[in-house]
């Protein structure tokens, strides 16, 4: 059974806005990260599928690539997230804003 | 080998005096004055003696004029000599009376101390830059000394710089002359360009060939320079101030020669000026008015030396109104009259040098012995000053226009060619007529004073000296020796009209003039009914003078007391509002109008270039503030610039 | 006897070496004396010049070239003929005399003098380079020391003015180097590629620049240089800087960095853009006109003797662009004698304002009064600075302004009776300020009892100075002969004659 | 598979994994800097022979990694900033804990940016970025106990993975729209693109938005001050002169090779974006009294003149921005390795705190002027020249055609002048304005190894900048490599 590209796309897209939105409307700061990693998965749903479109293996593995680095990225934000919490106790977005002008 | 050849040591040597003597005249015993007579006496021999040579043979002295500065290929400045007949007769009188002038300054300047040094380095600066622009072959050459006489002038009005009067005469001398010499430019400029230079000699040859319309106008701009310098209306009112000077300075820079360079600019641009007769009538007409209001003013003039001020603009008026008429007549195509009248202004001149040169000199002696220069507090002075008052009164006498004196000659041949003119135009009438009326006032005014001064009852100031017992000799001999010198000339320069050829053969614009006996010119001028005219003239002057000042038989003061001759005499005495009008001028118009001009300056541009800078830092500080530091605002920023991007894609042309 | 040295390179080298070894010489008498030597080596090479220097013949003289930046075209380039002449001579005479003249600077010496002598360095580059862009970068280096000099130096308010100066000037160079480079590529392209910053090079095709182009570039060219001369309206950082500079900087901002920007004009805007020049010549004549009269007017306005003096700078290098805008022979030559002489004459008046304010405490000039009586020296220095900046005859700045005005009616006719209006006002505001200042009863809003007159090291500079003006005055051939000859090559460029 | 392409990546992340295993063993900050410092010269090492020996381009694998003069002087810059970061932070970060790990974070960040360099596919280049940008997260979080700096990586880890969405998602469609990765092959394909323009647009878009954050440009810069700001100050460092021209390379790649074809469409949004950014970079560096945040905004504003070069898109233009990322490294870098310094000797950052520098160390003082003057622009100092080759690359540009491109050297140059306040106010604080009784006015002691990578940087500032000519060379012959 073959889905057509265009609804793939939809989906990417859609969850690309999504995950857009979600960046600038969450408070939650580990909301926020996984709205990034939604695009991310929005883009690389993109790679999968233009992969299969091809039917070359390019994309499908930076896709996984992909799914890597966003995996390394995660921990490292978590790290620093959990630091920031350690020392602010809040994950509130609104509530850092030491450096600012 | 002839003396004509170091002619130019002449201002040299002045100037050289001046050089020693403002670097090493305070080490010297004197003050330098000795050093200053030296020099000046040296230009005066050497300066006589070209002249002599010049006019007993009647040579132009024209050596090859220098290069001065080449300003591109076809312009360049020169310097040369020049000596004719007018430049010889300048000389004369310049050195002559700048020889007596410093001779009489070492006696008079004594008690100066040490400000010695600065006077006779000024006063030999003034001799050399005099002589030089006498000398000079072209208008440059004599516009750069016109203006170093004029710093000269500004100098020594203000010799004693810590009054404050003082001071500010000479800042209203400058200022005042500077703008006729800002006239003189532009001038220059104008023949300049025309010619491609400014010898005299040059532009005298191609007048007929050039622009006849730049022509007028230069003579017109070159006569505003002597409207300046010699002290013609409307900016005569510098003259009178410039008498807070030293007395010496009085007399020579302001009677005797720098005011003539006027005169003589006059007459080195006769024949431009002549080129029009439009020009020419102005001229003669602001010689006219000048002559007549100057002498208005001197009527009631309460100081010795202002009395004299007045006199000196009055009778620059005339050789101005000479010079003017001439060159009227001139225009005509009445040469030999036109030319008379030239002669006859600078035949004016040098008369007038002497004897107002020694009224000068004589009016020093007095304010020295009386220490005040208050006629009011003068009177009877006579009796104790009798080498001053008998030659001032021959200056007197000579000044007024008796017979026989030469004041008599030089004026009653003005009054004459003037009213000649009127044949021509009509306007010369009325110009005679002022004319003969100043030379009523001028007899009337010049007895006023010397009645004032040494006749009657003694004033205050004589009492004070007579009681203190001051000094109760005359001024010492080298006061004295100039006065009477001086006093002789005023007598008898007129006999220059029978050596050799006479004056008017020398000194005219053709070269040839037919020469009059001593017969036939007495003949001649008393056969003429205008010259009796201006004796009566001269005559009832003096006679009203002396019913009203010796006799005393008219009281001045009650003629004086009410009515129009009181508001007339206030308006004499503010000088018809002149002072006032100029400090309008200078304080209220230019002085505000450059206050107004540092607002707009302060304020608009310069607020501009603040006013840039600080919207900057302003706007500056808005997107600093827009930097909140909430992530989230950064993030918004997303869809603006989205958007942005998407517009300027669609401006591009890529999204339509 | 010169041929083998390169003498312009060491005019350059000993102010660089100078102000590197001045900088670390801690002792404040041996940094003065350092500074002084190594003035003073430069001002014996420029006087060198002068006489190994040949008046008739046209070319740059003393050419060195070396390639600098070979992929971009550039070459340090020098070289010098009848304009810069003087103006080298200039540069190196007044800083060697400011240096004297700043002798009684005791703080942070070394650095003072170390300044003064980079900015001899940067001037002088900019007066003999003959690549564009070496110009350019002279004449950016001019800022630095001018701005620490008036920062560091200056008055109460210097921080504003030394930034004023800074910002208002670099970006009248920034948009000179838009044009600079505009014409870079013009004639690189007409050169057939071969993109040069040479003067030469760029001359020589200059003719055939099209005439927007040429209109464009010298629009920003001449704005550069305006700024730099300063024309009225670009004028107002002038005055600041003044007032807030101590003297010596004055002294070299009026005496050489204005003459940066006039000599801009003659050495790059004509030259290099003959009919551009031709399409602005009347905003050149207006804005000199009015910085002539607006100068001057302003003059008549000021408290503050030394922003009179800065005024009146405005006003006399109106003159200058005045001449410059008549493109006649003698209107060039006169401009550039001009900015010769006023670099003389404004030297003594600004060192006359730094001794008012050193001695009496202020250079208010209604608090000042009658100091001839306590001061004859200064008083004296002073009437000669102030007569010779006011045009009188037989000093230096006759000369020149004579020819600009006769020039001037040559070309524009009675257009001239506008400026010449500030021949009056000039004498009105110098002679009312002196007889305010040195004349009349001795003031007694400051202390006058313990008022001493010069001091030597202030006397000297002075009366150097004076003397040369007197001597330019008496004859002006000794530097006339230098640019005359230099100027007709331009007058032929800009097609008039 | 010509692994001598990239040795420079494989020497710096040998080190980099071997450094937490030798900080099992040595503790010393200055020892492992040492480490670091050799691993880094190795590195540069084997640039310099790729340059010695004239070989000309090598590829690892075609249309994946090359070494050629491009990349090749890229990587001698990024070495250029990490030597003198690591140089510095030998001492500055002796009293911290986990030194092995900063090591190796700094040299594993440089490895991403030599990959970013030599890139020659889409994905690698992805990968560069993303190896760097993890890295730098957690260097800029170094110091766990402070909270700026924390705060300045939580927000630095948002907006990069923000923007490697963007940039992924664009990406992932324009190897939907062509099929391929490398650069040359997208650009052959975006030339002979017919239909389906609109997806080409959205990724344009969704590009220009990704490298936008990465470098900083307006409106997508708020991030960089405050993460320049929070973070220790080497990394400031090495953020402003190595991650960000990164961000500068890639786009170079992107735009000037992938997408080159379409150029007409984008050239003006660039520009528009360029002036955009460096005016706001310096209007809001006017006010600011932290010297870092000043420098921060300061290199925005010179991020904006690089992108100059991109919408200009000529080889010369590309010889400018190359040029100034060059100069803009040691400037940038120097300054504020300078800052950094004067931390280590408790000046903070603090524009007021610079007062009387001079008196207090003279070559601080000195060094600092240099890089604020050669930032402004000033000659004959590097950034002088670099700037000028820029912007005469958009004259060239106007007078060979494109006559917009005009506004773009005007822009420049009126932001050059504006921006020469703020500089010249530290130089007033450092040289004109005096210490008063009472303040701290004594000699300060300096490391010798900061002010040695001080050093390197005034000489290389000033160098440039009165030599330019081989540098100018290197860049020319990499901007021709590039094309």
């Amino acid at each position: 059974m073959n889905i057509p590209l265009e609804y793939i796309l939809v989906l990417s897209s859609s969850l690309f806005v999504i995950g857009a939105a979600g960046v600038i409307l969450k408070k939650n700061i580990i909301v926020v990260l996984m709205s990034i990693e939604i695009m991310l998965n929005a883009a690389n749903i993109n790679l999968v599928a233009f992969s299969t479109y091809y039917g070359d293996t390019t994309g499908q593995v930076f896709a996984l690539f992909s799914i890597g680095v966003a995996a390394a990225e995660v921990a490292v934000a978590l790290a620093i997230l959990l630091n920031l919490n350690k020392q602010k106790k809040t994950v509130d977005i609104d509530e850092i804003n030491l450096l600012r002008w | 080998m002839s003396i004509l050849e170091y002619a130019w040591l002449i201002p040299v040597l002045p100037l050289l005096a001046f050089v020693i003597v403002g670097f090493l005249g305070g080490k010297m015993k004197d003050n330098g004055a000795i050093v200053a007579v030296i020099g000046v006496g040296g230009a005066m021999v050497l300066a006589l003696w070209t002249a002599f040579e010049v006019l007993t043979t009647g040579v132009v002295y024209k050596p090859e004029s220098m290069e001065w500065v080449v300003l591109s290929s076809d312009y360049s400045m020169e310097m040369g000599v020049y000596i004719d007949s007018v430049a010889a007769m300048m000389l004369i009188v310049v050195s002559f009376i700048a020889f007596l002038v410093v001779v009489y300054s070492t006696a008079y300047m004594h008690d100066q101390g040490k400000r010695q040094r600065r006077y006779f380095t000024e006063i030999c600066l003034f001799v050399g830059v005099m002589l030089g622009l006498v000398l000079a072959n072209n208008f440059l050459q004599m516009f750069i000394f016109w203006e170093l006489v004029g710093l000269c002038s500004y100098l020594l009005i203000g010799f004693w710089f810590e009054r404050p009067a003082a001071a500010r005469a000479a800042k209203k001398a400058f200022l005042v002359t500077r703008v006729g010499d800002v006239m003189l430019m532009i001038g220059l400029f104008l023949l300049f360009t025309e010619f491609h230079s400014l010898n005299y000699e040059l532009i005298w040859g191609n007048l007929t060939t050039a622009d006849q319309t730049t022509l007028a106008f230069a003579g017109f701009f070159l006569f505003g320079g002597a409207i300046g310098k010699s002290a013609q209306f409307p900016l005569h009112d510098w003259l009178p101030d410039a008498m807070e000077g030293p007395t010496t300075v009085s007399a020579l820079i302001h009677a005797a020669t720098m005011v003539n360079a006027g005169v003589y600019l006059t007459a080195r641009a006769f024949p431009i000026i002549a080129t029009s007769a439009d020009v020419s009538l102005f001229v003669a007409a602001i010689g006219g008015i000048t002559a007549f209001i100057a002498a208005t003013m001197a009527l009631c003039a309460p100081k010795i030396k202002g009395v004299l001020a007045y006199s000196t603009v009055s009778q620059l008026g005339y050789m101005i109104l000479a010079l003017g008429t001439g060159a009227f007549l001139w225009n005509q195509g009445h040469h030999e009259a036109g030319s008379l009248a030239f002669g006859a202004g600078l035949f004016h001149l040098m008369n007038h040098a002497f004897f107002k040169g020694q009224l000068f000199l004589g009016a020093g002696s007095v304010i020295h012995y009386v220490g005040t220069e208050e006629l009011s507090k003068m009177g009877g002075l006579g009796k104790y000053m009798k080498v001053t008052s008998i030659t001032m009164l021959i200056s007197c006498i000579s000044i007024a226009g008796i017979p026989f004196f030469s004041g008599f000659w030089s004026k009653d041949e003005i009054l004459a060619m003037t009213f000649e003119a009127t044949d021509v135009n009509l306007w010369f009438l009325l110009l005679w007529i002022m004319g003969v009326a100043t030379a009523f006032m001028t007899a009337f005014y010049m007895f006023r004073m010397w009645f004032m001064a040494f006749k009657g009852e003694p004033g205050e100031g004589t009492k004070h000296v007579i009681e203190h017992g001051g000094h109760h000799h005359e001024a010492p001999i080298a006061m004295l020796l100039p006065l009477v010198i001086l006093a002789a000339l005023a007598f008898g320069s007129w006999l220059s009209l029978f050596i050799g050829d006479g004056f008017y053969s020398v000194i005219n614009v053709e070269g040839e003039f037919h020469a009059l006996s001593i017969i036939e010119r007495l003949e001649e001028v008393f056969s003429s009914p205008l010259t009796w005219v201006s004796i009566a003239m001269a005559g009832g002057g003096i006679a009203l003078a002396y019913y009203t000042f010796n006799k005393r038989r008219i009281s001045a003061e009650n003629v004086v007391s009410k009515g129009f001759p009181k508001a007339m005499r206030q308006l004499l005495l503010d000088r018809y509002k002149f002072p006032v009008a100029y400090d309008k001028i200078g304080y209220v118009g230019v002085y505000g109008f450059s206050l107004l001009l540092d607002k707009f300056d302060r304020y608009v541009i310069d607020g501009i270039v603040n006013g840039i800078s600080k919207f900057l830092i302003k706007a500056g500080g808005v997107v600093r503030k827009s930097q909140t530091g909430f992530v989230q605002n950064y993030t918004t920023l997303l869809l603006l610039g989205v958007s942005l991007i998407i517009v300027l894609l669609y401006v591009v042309g890529a999204l339509r | 006897m010169l041929e083998n040295i390169p003498i312009l390179s060491l005019l350059l080298l000993f102010p660089l070496v100078g102000a590197l070894v001045t900088f670390f010489v801690k002792d404040q008498k041996k940094a003065k004396i350092t500074a002084l030597v190594f003035s003073a080596i430069p001002l014996i090479l420029s006087l060198l010049m002068l006489t190994e220097y040949v008046q008739n013949y046209g070319p740059y003289q003393f050419e060195e070239t070396y390639s600098w930046i070979g992929s971009l075209g550039i070459q340090y380039m020098l070289g010098v003929d009848g304009i810069s002449v003087p103006m080298v001579f200039l540069s190196t005479l007044l800083v060697f005399l400011a240096i004297i003249f700043s002798w009684d600077i005791d703080h942070r010496t070394n650095q003072y003098m170390a300044l003064l002598l980079v900015l001899e360095l940067g001037v002088l580059g900019v007066f003999m380079s003959l690549d564009y862009f070496l110009f350019y970068i002279f004449w950016e280096v001019v800022l630095i020391p001018m701005y620490f000099l008036i920062s560091v130096w200056g008055g109460p308010r210097k921080s504003y003015a030394a930034i004023k100066f800074f910002i208002y000037t670099h970006i009248a160079s920034l948009v000179m180097l838009l044009g600079i480079f505009a014409l870079y590529f013009e004639a690189g392209s007409y050169n057939g590629g071969n993109y040069s910053f040479s003067m030469e090079v760029i001359n020589s095709v200059s003719p055939m620049f099209g005439a927007t182009f040429q209109a464009i570039v010298f629009g920003a060219l001449f704005f550069g240089f305006a700024v730099k001369m300063p024309m009225f309206p670009f004028h107002t950082w002038l005055p600041d800087a003044h007032v807030e500079a101590p003297t010596a900087g004055s002294v070299l901002l009026a005496g050489l960095l204005l003459k940066m920007g006039s000599y801009g004009i003659i050495r790059v805007a004509f030259p290099a853009l003959p009919s551009g020049a031709q399409d602005w010549q009347w905003v050149m004549v207006v804005l000199a006109i009015a910085s002539i009269v607006y100068g001057a007017v302003m003059c008549l306005a000021q408290k503050d003797l030394k922003k009179m003096v800065a005024y009146s700078s405005i006003s006399h290098m109106g003159i200058v662009l005045l001449g410059f805008a008549t493109f006649t022979e003698i209107g060039i030559a006169a401009g550039v004698f001009q900015m010769f002489s006023h670099g003389l004459i404004t030297a003594v008046l600004f060192m006359m304002c730094g001794i008012m304010q050193h001695k009496a405490g202020t250079r208010n000039i209604p608090r000042l009064g009658g100091l001839a009586a306590k001061m004859p020296y200064a008083a004296a220095f002073m009437m000669i600075g102030f007569m010779a900046s006011l045009g009188l005859p037989g000093m230096v700045g006759f000369v020149a302004e004579f020819s600009v005005f006769t020039a001037t009616y040559d070309a524009f006719g009675w257009l001239l009776l506008i400026p010449v209006i500030s021949v009056a006002i000039t004498a009105a505001y110098y002679i009312w300020a002196m007889q305010r200042v040195l004349f009349g009863p001795v003031t007694t809003e400051i202390d006058t009892a313990h008022l001493h007159d010069v001091n030597w090291y202030e006397a000297l500079p002075l009366a150097v100075l004076c003397g040369f003006i007197v001597l330019f005055g008496m004859f002006p051939q000794l530097i006339m002969g230098y640019i005359t000859p230099a100027i007709e090559g331009i007058v032929t460029l800009l097609g008039v004659i | 598979m010509d692994y001598s392409a990239i040795y420079p990546e494989l020497i710096l992340a040998l080190f980099a994994i071997a450094i937490p295993a030798i900080g099992m063993v040595v503790k010393n900050s200055k020892y492992l800097a040492a480490i670091s410092l050799t691993g880094i010269g190795l590195s540069m090492l084997a640039v310099f022979l790729f340059f010695y020996n004239g070989t000309g381009p090598i590829e690892f694998d075609t249309g994946l990694l090359v070494l050629d003069n491009f990349s090749a002087l890229f990587m001698m810059i990024f070495l250029c900033v990490a030597f003198v970061v690591v140089l510095a932070s030998g001492k500055f970060i002796e009293n911290e804990k986990h030194v092995p790990e900063y090591y190796c974070l700094v040299l594993l960040a440089t490895v991403g940016m030599l990959l970013v360099a030599s890139a020659q596919d889409l994905f690698v280049l992805y990968l560069g970025i993303e190896i760097t940008s993890m890295s730098s997260y957690a260097l800029v979080a170094f110091r766990k106990k402070d909270l700026r700096g924390s705060e300045a990586a939580t927000k630095y880890f948002i907006f990069g993975g923000f923007s490697s969405a963007f940039t992924l998602f664009g990406i992932s469609l324009i190897y939907g729209l062509t099929g391929v990765t490398s650069f040359t092959e997208v650009g052959a394909a975006v030339a002979g693109l017919t239909d389906m323009k609109e997806m080409l647009w959205v990724a344009l878009v969704m590009v220009i938005v990704g490298f936008g954050f990465k470098v900083a440009m307006v409106p997508f810069h708020s991030w960089a001050p405050d993460v320049y700001d929070g973070a220790p100050t080497t990394i400031t460092a090495m953020l402003a002169a190595g991650s960000k021209k990164m961000g500068l390379v890639a786009m170079f790649k992107f735009f000037l090779i992938a997408l080159l074809a379409i150029k007409a469409d984008w050239e003006i949004v660039v520009a528009v974006l360029a002036i955009l950014t460096m005016t706001v970079g310096n209007l809001a560096a006017l006010n600011q009294t932290s010297i870092k945040r000043m420098l921060a905004y300061s290199s925005i504003a010179q991020a904006g003149y690089i992108l100059i070069a991109i919408a200009v898109g000529t080889e010369f233009a590309l010889t400018g921005g190359i040029f100034h990322i060059m100069t803009h490294a040691f400037m940038k870098g120097g300054a504020f390795i300078i800052v950094a310094t004067l931390a280590t000797v408790a000046i903070g950052d603090r524009i007021v705190e610079y007062k009387g520098l001079a008196k207090r160390s003279a070559i601080l003082a000195f060094a600092m002027t240099i890089m604020l003057f050669s930032l402004a622009g000033i000659p004959p100092l590097a950034g002088f020249d670099s700037k000028v080759v820029l912007f005469s690359s958009a004259i060239y540009g106007a007078t060979d055609g494109s006559e917009w491109m005009i506004w773009l050297a005007i822009a420049g140059i009126i932001n050059s002048a504006i921006s020469l306040y703020y500089y010249a106010r530290v130089v007033k604080y450092m040289y004109v304005d005096e210490l008063e009784e009472g303040e701290k006015s004594e000699k300060l002691k300096l490391p010798t190894s900061m002010l040695a990578a001080i050093i390197i940087c005034v000489v290389a500032v000033i160098g440039i900048g009165v030599w330019p000519e081989p540098f100018i060379e290197f860049c020319k012959d990499a901007a021709a490599a590039f094309f």
